[in-house]
């Protein structure tokens, strides 16, 4: 009953987002998120899977909260509620849920069967519990602790009902809470030390954390008495005794090179950061399949920082758009795995916003906005100078979060700026010094992938609130946007409990963060993986997209 | 096998090979247009990951850029940072090198000592701690290289200084009543520069073994710069289908790595036979 | 002989020095990070790390006293094995390193052990084929000690996992898994020693001692393995030593390429998230490991070679 | 096992006929024939290039490599060498001929113990087992006169003496009871009384009927033990016969230069390059050294000063002078109370066996060593021990000659630059100002003044050592120490140098201190004669009567050793 409020409006984007998942089915050779398994299903058996991602130095994800922990914390931690693949809400660990008119109370009732693999009951303290670590500063989260920002108090009303309360209206909570980052773990084993809970996070997931091999592997095992599949695969795998796999081998391969390679000779079945020529190559390959599965939330864009000059003027920031050409370099770079995006918000995102008109190359009106604002002459380089001052756009790229291709493609567009007068420092850059670089504010240009399940994810990115750190240090709102109505409407947004209106809201915001030349989208957040077609009934989670091995079996 | 040693003061086949391309190493180095007019960073969309052709001897990369133009004009960056690298670390060792060599005992204990300690850091964790210390970029690898390799040479020119100081030559000289100073500046100082030279000539190879090593560690040169090891670790990525982008920066480094040492040994063995 | 108890314990003193003396620079090492000492003992800037955080640290290492204080308490915490604490591995460094380490020394012994093989080989069949031999021998060693790792790793998987398809890429548990990596650091250690050996293998192949064997009626293959191997040996097993430094060093590389446990990979990642603890720990631990190997290489040396211990006048 | 039966075997041992042996093109042996039989020594003696070893080793097929070789005869016990395959050749060698090279410190392998060297020849040659091999080469190493054998077996050439060595040496290379035993210059390098012990051991073996082919570049090394001598120069035997035959009426012009060359015995002053009555050495000349002595009537005790006491001509004079060195914990007295005075005019032989302190005695004098105790004055004021810088102003009083010419040169200088720095003082290498004095040099020690412009690396043994005299001749001395400075040379270059470094010494009045090791030499040079042992001066008195009233036995040995 409850969960029908949000299904009506959800109703008419949901298709969208099926036709956009069933393309990446057909486009990836029938490796698609449903990837229609063939034949009947297999128990027993190891897989490999071999994570390009740096190893994470925590296995909980309730700290800090990168992807690559999402990753694999989704082979063993559950969450309160899920999304299907038609993006509707459905149940989980929470059977049903409600919220008050105001939007300031949440009631949700949880299942009463379930028990964490230590053997801990999963009740209402539970929930409390891991809602207080994933607010608790020391455990120093970011993603967990901004997506549940809004939650005041926990209160256990019963064993299995929790009562929620808000600080203010949170339209995005549901969705939310379906991330793997505020995912449910065992409170005993939250009192543990971080050390040793990084290890071993304790859930209620299809597999258990057995062994961690730091730099080589981790070892996830089944879990026996696995009684709790998302409402949605548990209808789908009516009567079958989840999960098939008898363990997981979690490696790490960084070098992408040896990891395809790895792949091809068969010494893993699953690798993710595939890169886009191998994806191609795998086309032909038939041992080879392929799963794209594009991130929720934010497309992958450059952010320009408002917050300084030179793009602290919106006529260079319009110059720049205009004198860079993404398309061709997307065409040769990414062999057609990535479409271009002119959104702020992922192609999954039924609210996103298109706007392509903005984007077109045009580098007259480009030159001709640059010699308005005051940018007129060049220098011996051929870059543009004003009173003494080369135009100079530093661009610091994490090498942990943007894949070769991707680097490629900033140098091509630092190549085209140039062109154009503009003198692109590319600075690749560890995750840290990376960090570093962005707290220093000593940067024009950066392009940071942030993943969250729904338009809520606008407001954590452009809210001028966001460019005050969050207790983790990190700051969303990297292109500074300060604009007071923007901000206005992200909060009515979040507040507002009616679809229709949210969904107009979120336009407006995006029109205005377009429009405003705050960011260049260049495409999806990339989300490939390559499976040997030995592998089985792989699925990708509607909500943050990372693979789950839960219905997935090997083919002898 | 005694010609292999002898060998006269005409260059072999091979010494013959490896000058030649340490000249045009050098020629690449300093006027790269001279081999290779083209812009190494010119990009062109349209003709990506093209293969080994005609138009495009050693293939194209990912932006399409000429890969032979880039290796050409990547000799400077990575003949320069080798340099560089060489004189840094024998800079250090001639200091270190004499001072052990020619001091007194407790001098030279304590020099050798010391010596020994940084020889005791493999050198790419010496480098790798400098560059913690500096933050990665091509000056600091190039730097932390140089740091690295001293160490290595100081032992070199300590144990030439040494022989040297003993040869009976030099009894000879301060029989004839020839001050300290004299003997250092007129037998061992030349007698040992002669070795030097040798062993720059042969660090040199390393050296850009090493900064390569850096790059592609992502702490050394920075893309698009055209430099071998950034080229080889881009290339890397591509190489289950475009071998070319990683195959000719590689042969780039071992040919000159390896000229480079055939060329020292050359000299080498010509001053041993002439001594 | 008599010698031989002064001289160990000359070189264990020696050991201890370089020890002390790795200590003293991997502390002003940590000194010099630009910035809050603390905050880089967090990880840099980017650590972002909070107040009650950084004043922990400060109160831990004793960074609010004067330096002389802090570097005392530093060795002194050394002395009791406290290598701090690793902010990116949320463990204690020396624990970091110990999982590592063993990964790390068996690669690196391996790969001596495989580099000498290949060296001795080379050398034996070269010495035999006469001139062509001769030449294809050196030059075979030039190349391999030119060839970089990271190049030299690709190669190998290209063509014994994609192409041959006989080894794994990546490191997989049992022998079989060791073998390219093994290979990848040997090859040019190989070429390296090889070149040595191959300067000295010319000048024991001209000396009498040769002939007398000779005139003895010795076969030419029973002369090489009993007579001119040992001497051309001798310079590159004094540099054993170095050459187990510089297998260190390619662990960085090799070892993150194939996806190896060990230390390289961990004070590459350290190294790139700017765990300095992290870092200076596993330094100070190589170095420690590399003058014991040193300790031994010198010790082997008096073995093969007596005249090491004979006083010269 | 082949020649372990000794019954006298048909023909000779050795015959070789026409052996003709070149390297490219380049004839070293033209036309050799010589026959050994068994019990019977030949000696073939000859300067170095003179193609007498490889004669030698052509015997078993180890000329050298790209050595052609040709013989209408090479036949050793019966069988044809040129013939013989890979695998019986090597059963040829060291079974049925044993070779015998120079320098055991190389010639062994001395990274393996002496033992093992001697176990692997009869590994090769007999089928005893592991046990038996043991205890025959502790029989070995006993029969060639090793003390303590058992011990000996088990170290390495570089813990044994030079005798022992050589001794090990010749063990393994009889250890296979090879009918032909063929040692190249067996005693070079060695002290002259263990020459002895050596020469009589291989004498020992050819009694027992073993046939013996001895190489060497001195002619009174093998007039003890020849049968017959054969001559031998570029490549071509001039003369052969009984050692008497050839000593004392050499017919071959070359022979007579020779003979002439040899130092022992030659009277002081006599010319050893060309001229000079052909004496024949040995026991005759003994004599005439007594003839001599009787002139002679000078008290002989430690501190004898050359003419009776009087200090008239005295240069240097070294009183209580002591050098210790201190080596891994052990002490080495190098030089102990050594007294000695050099006069104007004379020359002070210093001889006594390798190690005893000779050189450090040369160093001191040298000023580059200081001593421990005693001192050195040098025309009465004091020299040694002194600050350099109050030495280096009278530096050039003294001046050197050191034994290997070559490694007392500068490899980057010429011979011009070297003796223009002599003669500028350092001032400058530039030949150019100073050239006609760098030619008088030259002259005077007889060398072409176009040499100016070589490197020393590429002039012969006997014109480096003549520059090394010249450029210590550049700053004018009064006093020459001239240490071992003949011994790397060749007997007829040897006997040109000493000539020259006579010549000089009379025309300029110089005060020699001569090291040497080569008794003869000494003889022939010296006025006086010091013996050093162990670092001390164990016998001291004129070069004429030292011998006969030594008291010291190692002076004994000395004089035996040179009588035979």
């Amino acid at each position: 009953m409850p969960s029908r409020r949000f299904s009506r409006p959800r109703a008419a984007v949901v298709v969208t987002a099926a036709v956009a998942l069933l393309l990446a089915a057909c486009t990836s050779g029938g490796g698609g998120s449903t990837g229609e398994p063939s034949g009947e299903p297999v128990t027993g058996g190891t897989l490999t899977y071999a994570s390009g991602d740096a190893e994470p130095s925590c296995l909980d994800p309730h700290v800090g909260g990168n992807y690559p922990q999402a990753l694999i914390a989704t082979q063993y931690l559950e969450s309160l509620v899920s999304l299907d693949e038609d993006g509707e809400v459905v149940p989980w660990l929470a059977t049903e849920w409600d919220a008050s008119d105001d939007g300031l109370e949440w009631e949700f009732t949880l299942r009463d069967d379930v028990t964490f693999t230590d053997g801990t009951p999963f009740d209402a303290e539970a929930v409390a519990a891991n809602i207080a670590h994933v607010q608790d500063p020391a455990t120093a989260s970011s993603t967990g602790y901004l997506a549940l920002a809004k939650i005041k108090d926990v209160v256990a009303v019963d064993d299995h009902l929790v009562r929620l309360e808000m600080s203010a209206p949170d339209s995005a909570l549901l969705e939310s809470l379906s991330q793997v980052w505020v995912a449910m773990e065992s409170p005993k084993a939250l009192e543990r030390s971080q050390e040793e809970n990084c290890a071993a996070p304790v859930g209620t997931g299809p597999f258990v954390v057995d062994s961690w091999e730091r730099q080589d592997s981790v070892t996830l095992v089944r879990n026996e008495d696995y009684s709790s599949p998302p409402a949605d695969v548990a209808e789908a795998t009516e009567g079958s005794d989840l999960p098939y796999l008898d363990s997981i081998v979690w490696r790490f391969i960084p070098d992408s090179a040896s990891r395809y390679a790895a792949l091809q000779s068969g010494e893993v079945q699953v690798i993710d950061n595939a890169q886009p020529d191998t994806i191609k190559s795998a086309e032909s390959d038939d041992a080879i399949e392929e799963l794209d599965a594009p991130r929720p939330g934010a497309s992958n864009r450059i952010e320009l920082n408002s917050g300084k000059a030179p793009f602290d003027d919106e006529r260079v920031r319009e110059a720049f758009i205009r004198s860079v050409n993404v398309d061709d370099g997307i065409q040769s770079l990414f062999f057609g795995t990535a479409e271009r995006s002119y959104s702020p918000l992922s192609s999954v995102e039924p609210l996103g916003l298109s706007l392509p008109d903005l984007f077109a190359v045009d580098t007259d009106a480009a030159s001709a906005l640059l010699d308005e604002a005051g940018w007129d002459e060049r220098d011996a380089d051929g870059y543009r100078v004003k009173d003494g001052e080369r135009l100079t756009l530093d661009f610091p790229v994490s090498t942990n979060q943007s894949i070769p291709a991707e680097q490629s493609l900033f140098e091509q567009i630092q190549a085209d700026a140039k062109t154009a007068g503009f003198e692109v420092r590319l600075q690749p850059l560890d995750l840290s010094s990376w960090y570093g670089v962005l707290a220093e504010n000593e940067y024009d240009l950066v392009s940071a992938p942030y993943t969250k399940v729904g338009p809520d994810v606008l407001r954590i990115l452009y809210h001028s609130d966001s460019i005050t750190p969050a207790p983790s240090g990190y700051f969303a709102n990297l292109a500074q946007v300060d604009d007071a109505d923007l901000d206005e409407l992200l909060t009515q947004a979040s507040a507002t409990s009616d679809a229709g209106e949210r969904a107009s809201l979120y336009e407006e915001a995006q029109r205005i963060i377009l429009e405003g030349c705050y960011i260049l989208p260049l495409y999806d957040q990339q989300n490939h993986f390559l499976r040997s077609s030995s592998v089985q009934g792989l699925r990708a989670m509607p909500t943050v997209s990372t693979p789950t091995f839960a219905g997935a079996w090997l083919v002898p | 096998m005694s010609r292999a040693r002898v060998g006269g003061f005409r260059p072999t086949v091979t010494e013959a090979i490896a000058g030649v391309l340490l000249l045009l190493l050098v020629v690449a180095a300093l006027w790269p247009s001279l081999l290779a007019p083209g812009d190494p960073l010119a990009v062109s969309h349209a003709d990506a990951f093209q293969p080994p052709s005609l138009a495009h001897l050693f293939g194209t990369d990912e932006s399409g850029r000429d890969i032979y133009t880039r290796v050409v004009h990547g000799a400077s960056e990575s003949l320069l940072i080798g340099v560089l690298a060489t004189a840094i670390g024998i800079g250090l060792a001639i200091v270190l090198g004499f001072v052990a060599g020619l001091g007194p005992r407790w001098l030279d204990f304590g020099t050798t000592r010391v010596v020994e300690v940084l020889f005791a850091f493999p050198g790419l964790l010496l480098a790798l701690l400098f560059i913690v210390v500096t933050g990665p970029g091509v000056l600091s690898s190039t730097i932390a290289v140089g740091l690295a390799t001293a160490p290595g040479y100081a032992r070199i020119i300590r144990s030439q200084v040494r022989r040297t100081a003993s040869a009976e030559f030099i009894d000879a000289a301060r029989v004839l009543g020839r001050s300290r100073l004299w003997i250092t500046a007129r037998h061992i100082l030349p007698n040992v520069t002669a070795a030097l030279f040798v062993l720059a000539t042969l660090g040199l190879g390393q050296a850009i073994i090493w900064v390569s090593s850096l790059s592609y560690l992502g702490l050394g040169a920075v893309p698009p710069a055209a430099e071998w090891g950034a080229m080889l670790a881009a290339g890397r990525t591509y190489i289950a289908n475009f071998w070319w982008m990683t195959f000719f920066p590689g042969l780039a480094i071992v040919a000159s790595a390896a000229a480079a040492t055939v060329v020292g040994r050359g000299i080498q063995k010509r001053n041993r036979s002439a001594s | 002989m008599p010698g031989n108890r002064h001289w160990l314990l000359l070189r264990a003193g020696g050991v201890l020095f370089v020890l002390w003396a790795a200590a003293t620079i991997t502390f002003f090492a940590l000194r010099l990070v630009p910035g809050d000492p603390a905050e880089a003992i967090l990880g840099g800037p980017g650590s972002q790390a909070g107040p009650e955080a950084l004043a922990q640290v400060r109160r831990e290492y004793g960074l609010d006293q004067p330096l002389a204080v802090q570097y005392l308490t530093y060795l002194g915490r050394l002395v009791t094995g406290d290598l701090g604490q690793s902010y990116s591995l949320h463990k204690p460094v020396l624990t970091a390193i110990g999982e590592q380490f063993g990964a790390t020394l068996t690669l690196a012994l391996v790969s001596l052990a495989l580099a000498w093989a290949l060296a001795c080989g080379l050398a034996a069949w070269s010495v035999r084929g006469g001139r062509i031999a001769w030449a294809i021998g050196s030059g075979l060693e030039l190349v391999a000690a030119a060839v970089p790792h990271f190049w030299l790793a690709t190669v190998l998987i290209l063509f014994f996992s994609l192409t041959l398809g006989i080894l794994p890429p990546v490191s997989v548990p049992g022998p079989l898994g060791i073998v390219l990596p093994a290979l990848t650091l040997a090859i040019p250690l190989a070429g390296f020693l090889g070149q040595v050996m191959r300067e000295s293998l010319l000048t024991a192949m001209e000396s009498p001692f040769v002939t007398t064997a000779r005139a003895r009626g010795e076969s030419e293959v029973r002369i090489f393995w009993r007579h001119t191997l040992r001497h051309a040996a001798i310079p590159a097993v004094g540099l054993s030593g170095w050459a187990f430094g510089s297998l260190i060093s390619g662990a960085v590389v090799v070892e993150s390429v194939f996806a190896r446990q060990g230390l390289g990979r961990s004070l590459l990642s350290a190294v790139q998230l700017r765990d300095v603890t992290l870092v200076t720990g596993i330094v100070l631990v190589v170095a420690l490991a590399y003058a014991v190997m040193t300790l031994v290489t010198d010790l082997a040396d008096r073995v093969i070679d007596p005249r090491t211990r004979a006083v010269a006048e | 096992m082949s020649g372990v039966t000794r019954e006298a075997s048909e023909g000779p041992v050795l015959d070789v006929r026409d052996l003709v042996v070149s390297f490219g093109g380049r004839r070293v042996v033209d036309g050799v024939s010589l026959r050994v039989a068994a019990g019977e020594c030949v000696a073939i003696v000859g300067e170095s290039g003179s193609g007498k070893s490889v004669t030698a080793r052509s015997v078993v097929g180890l000329a050298g490599e790209g050595a052609r070789v040709s013989a209408s005869t090479l036949r050793v016990a019966g069988q044809d060498v040129l013939s013989l395959s890979g695998r019986r050749l090597r059963r040829l060698r060291g079974g049925v001929v044993g070779l015998i090279a120079q320098d055991a410190l190389v010639s062994l392998d001395p990274l393996r113990p002496v033992g093992r060297e001697i176990g692997d020849t009869l590994a090769l040659h007999t089928d005893l087992d592991a046990a038996a091999r043991r205890a025959r080469t502790v029989a070995l190493l006993e029969r060639v006169g090793l003390p303590d054998a058992e011990l000996r077996a088990g170290q390495r050439p570089g813990q044994l003496s030079g005798g022992q060595r050589q001794r090990a040496l010749i063990a393994s290379g009889i250890a296979a009871d090879p009918r032909l035993v063929i040692a190249d210059e067996p005693t070079t390098a060695l002290d002259q009384p263990v020459q002895a012990g050596v020469l009589r051991l291989l004498g020992q073996l050819r009694d027992e009927g073993t046939a013996v082919l001895l190489i060497s570049h001195d002619l009174s090394v093998v007039t003890g033990i020849a049968d017959r001598v054969l001559v031998m120069t570029d490549g071509v035997v001039v003369e052969e016969g009984t050692p008497t035959e050839v000593f004392e009426r050499p017919r071959h012009p070359y022979t007579r230069k020779l003979v002439d060359a040899v130092p022992a015995g030659r009277a002081r002053g006599a010319l050893l390059s060309g001229g000079g009555a052909a004496a024949p050495p040995s026991a005759a000349d003994v004599e005439r050294r007594d003839d001599r002595s009787l002139s002679a009537d000078e008290p002989s005790n430690p501190t004898f000063d050359g003419a009776g006491g009087s200090d008239e001509g005295v240069l240097v004079e070294a009183r209580g002078v002591s050098r210790v060195f201190h080596v891994g914990g052990r002490e080495i007295v190098a030089a102990d109370d050594v007294s000695f005075t050099l006069r104007a005019g004379r020359t002070l032989g210093l001889v006594g066996e390798s190690g005893s302190g000779k050189s450090t005695t040369a160093r001191l004098l040298l000023g580059l060593e200081h001593p421990d105790a005693g001192e050195v004055t040098l025309l009465g004021e004091p020299w040694n021990p002194l600050q350099e810088a109050r030495r280096r102003p009278r530096r050039h009083l003294i001046g050197a000659v050191f034994q290997d010419a070559l490694s007392s040169f500068d490899p980057r200088w010429t011979v011009g630059a070297v003796l223009a720095d002599a003669i500028t003082r350092g001032r400058s290498l530039r030949p150019g100002p100073v050239r006609t004095q760098i030619a008088d040099l030259l002259d005077t020690v007889g060398l072409d003044p176009a040499l100016a412009a070589r490197r020393p690396l590429h002039l012969s043994g006997g014109q480096r050592q003549r520059v090394s005299v010249a450029r210590a001749l550049a700053a004018e001395p009064r006093v020459l120490v001239l240490d071992e400075p003949v011994s790397a040379l060749d007997v007829s270059v040897q006997a040109q140098v000493l000539d020259l470094l006579d010549r000089l010494q009379r025309e300029r009045d110089l005060a020699y201190l001569l090291i040497t090791h080569d008794l003869g030499v000494a003889l022939h040079m010296s006025d006086d004669l010091a013996v050093m042992q162990e670092g001390r001066i164990v016998e001291q008195g004129p070069a004429s009567t030292l011998f006969e009233d030594a008291e010291h036995p190692y002076a004994r040995q000395l004089r035996d050793a040179v009588r035979l």
